[in-house]
């Protein structure tokens, strides 16, 4: 899928393990030297990514375990981190998906929002049988600064 | 002199969690506050000043308690997140409308 | 290699990449409720992990890059963290490594010298055409005290 | 009174990490020292207390500093990582006995 030399990490599609995945990508973008606001970039990425697996497990899954695989890399030109999450489970339906009345409060259905509103895209699609979830979070700052 | 003294005491829970709340350990938060709700306790202040990370799986366990708390005739207020990007997060959600939001325990206490 | 759900992480052997293994292994560990002394072992499997995964940058690829693979479980009875560490480098000789003598300081030489005193085991052996790294660190505790 | 003032200057550089240093970074802390000891400093204290984490490759840019230093008559001092793992790894290779080791910075400059 990517180009640029790339991390894989595979979970068990467990609530349990899904802090891995918030740590990899925040090791990850720690290492981008110029970042800016880079502890509120970490923070949407994380939560972004732990919204999206949580899916994975409650939904796609629905609790009946499997693993989640995530690959990613940070690429140029633009300068972005790009992330592909996928599963085995049953498929997403778009048609489930409803923005949030965010006048009142909901005991759920923030999850796919806010991985909506705090990346730069999130996209679905079924390849060779296995759900891939899409997340781009472009990044800003001065790479010479530091 | 003659007078007449009532004791009204309240009893108000300040809750701090103090690691993640996601998926695997908001069941955790809402059995905890789950059984205060259980013995009686009906005011709530959720200090999340050091709680390091919140999902959408532990903002369901505060919704929850407050539709309990309110039914009883509770409240629940929060005590902001240190973190600007946690911040963000309760605005984004308008969350910051819903509940009472205040910058330090003393505050959310005082306003209940 | 492990029956138990699994983690497995694949990382470019580049220095760079190596934070991520230790992220990896702290964040499993802060799932284990009842841990003996957390911040201790986090730490020293962190930086048992960093010493071997060093080596194989430094070593088994000298420098000319290639893929890390980190497969790890916590296993139970006795409770354990296993970790099995792997690359496609040249192969390590176990005569070249010596303990250094510490009554003298010395600027390399203490990588493997602290991944051994620092885990419970520390063993490689060469399988499918790969080099393997099998850590083994017990885990000491009171499981049922969260 | 006749007296005879001589006054000496003595340049310490404290120097502090603030994130890990491991394989990736060290060469930029050696970097860093390099520069120093290129100036003509000969005195360090390096205050460990902030640094979160530290690998043999941190530690080999430690002894590189503590010979160049000791070679032009000065000396490396360490201040001890706030972190017990941390410590137990300065206490098991034995650089507690190779660098003074002081609990803080202050300590550290006095021994210089
Ligand atoms: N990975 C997925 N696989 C299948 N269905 C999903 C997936 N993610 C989300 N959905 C569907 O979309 C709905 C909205 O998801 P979300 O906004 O995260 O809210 P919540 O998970 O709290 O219901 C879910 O209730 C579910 O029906
Ligand atoms: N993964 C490896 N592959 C090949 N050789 C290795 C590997 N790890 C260690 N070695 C050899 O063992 C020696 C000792 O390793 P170590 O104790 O980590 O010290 P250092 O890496 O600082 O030399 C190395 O110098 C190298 O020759």
């Amino acid at each position: 899928m990517l180009t640029e030399p790339e991390v894989r990490l595979v979970i068990p599609a467990t609530h349990r393990h899904l802090n891995l995945v918030g740590a990899v990508v925040a090791e990850l973008l720690a290492r981008e030297e110029g970042l800016a606001e880079p502890q509120i970039v970490s923070y949407n990425v994380q939560l972004a990514l732990q919204e999206i697996c949580a899916n994975i497990v409650d939904h796609a899954y629905a609790g009946c375990g499997g693993q989640i695989e995530m690959v990613m890399a940070v690429l140029q030109t633009p300068w972005r981190l790009v992330i592909d999450l996928s599963d085995t489970g049953r498929p997403f339906n778009p048609e489930t998906e409803v923005t949030p009345d965010l006048d009142e409060v909901h005991e759920g259905g923030y999850g796919l929002f806010l991985a909506r509103a705090l990346l730069d895209e999130v996209s679905y699609r079924i390849h060779a049988g296995r759900n891939h979830w899409h997340l781009v979070k472009q990044l800003e700052g001065d790479r010479n600064a530091a | 002199m003659q007078l007449e003294l009532t004791e009204h005491i309240v009893r108000i829970a300040v809750v701090r969690p103090l690691e993640r709340v996601d998926a695997f350990t908001a069941p955790q938060l809402r059995e905890r506050l789950d059984a205060l709700s259980g013995e009686g306790t009906k005011h709530f202040v959720i200090d999340l000043s050091a709680t390091p990370f919140m999902d959408s799986a532990g903002m369901a366990a505060l919704v929850s308690l407050l539709k309990r708390a309110r039914q009883a005739g509770g409240e629940v207020v929060l005590v902001w997140p240190t973190d600007e990007a946690a911040r963000r997060v309760l605005h984004l959600t308008k969350f910051d409308r819903v509940f009472p939001m205040f910058d330090d325990v003393q505050s959310a206490v005082n306003h209940l």
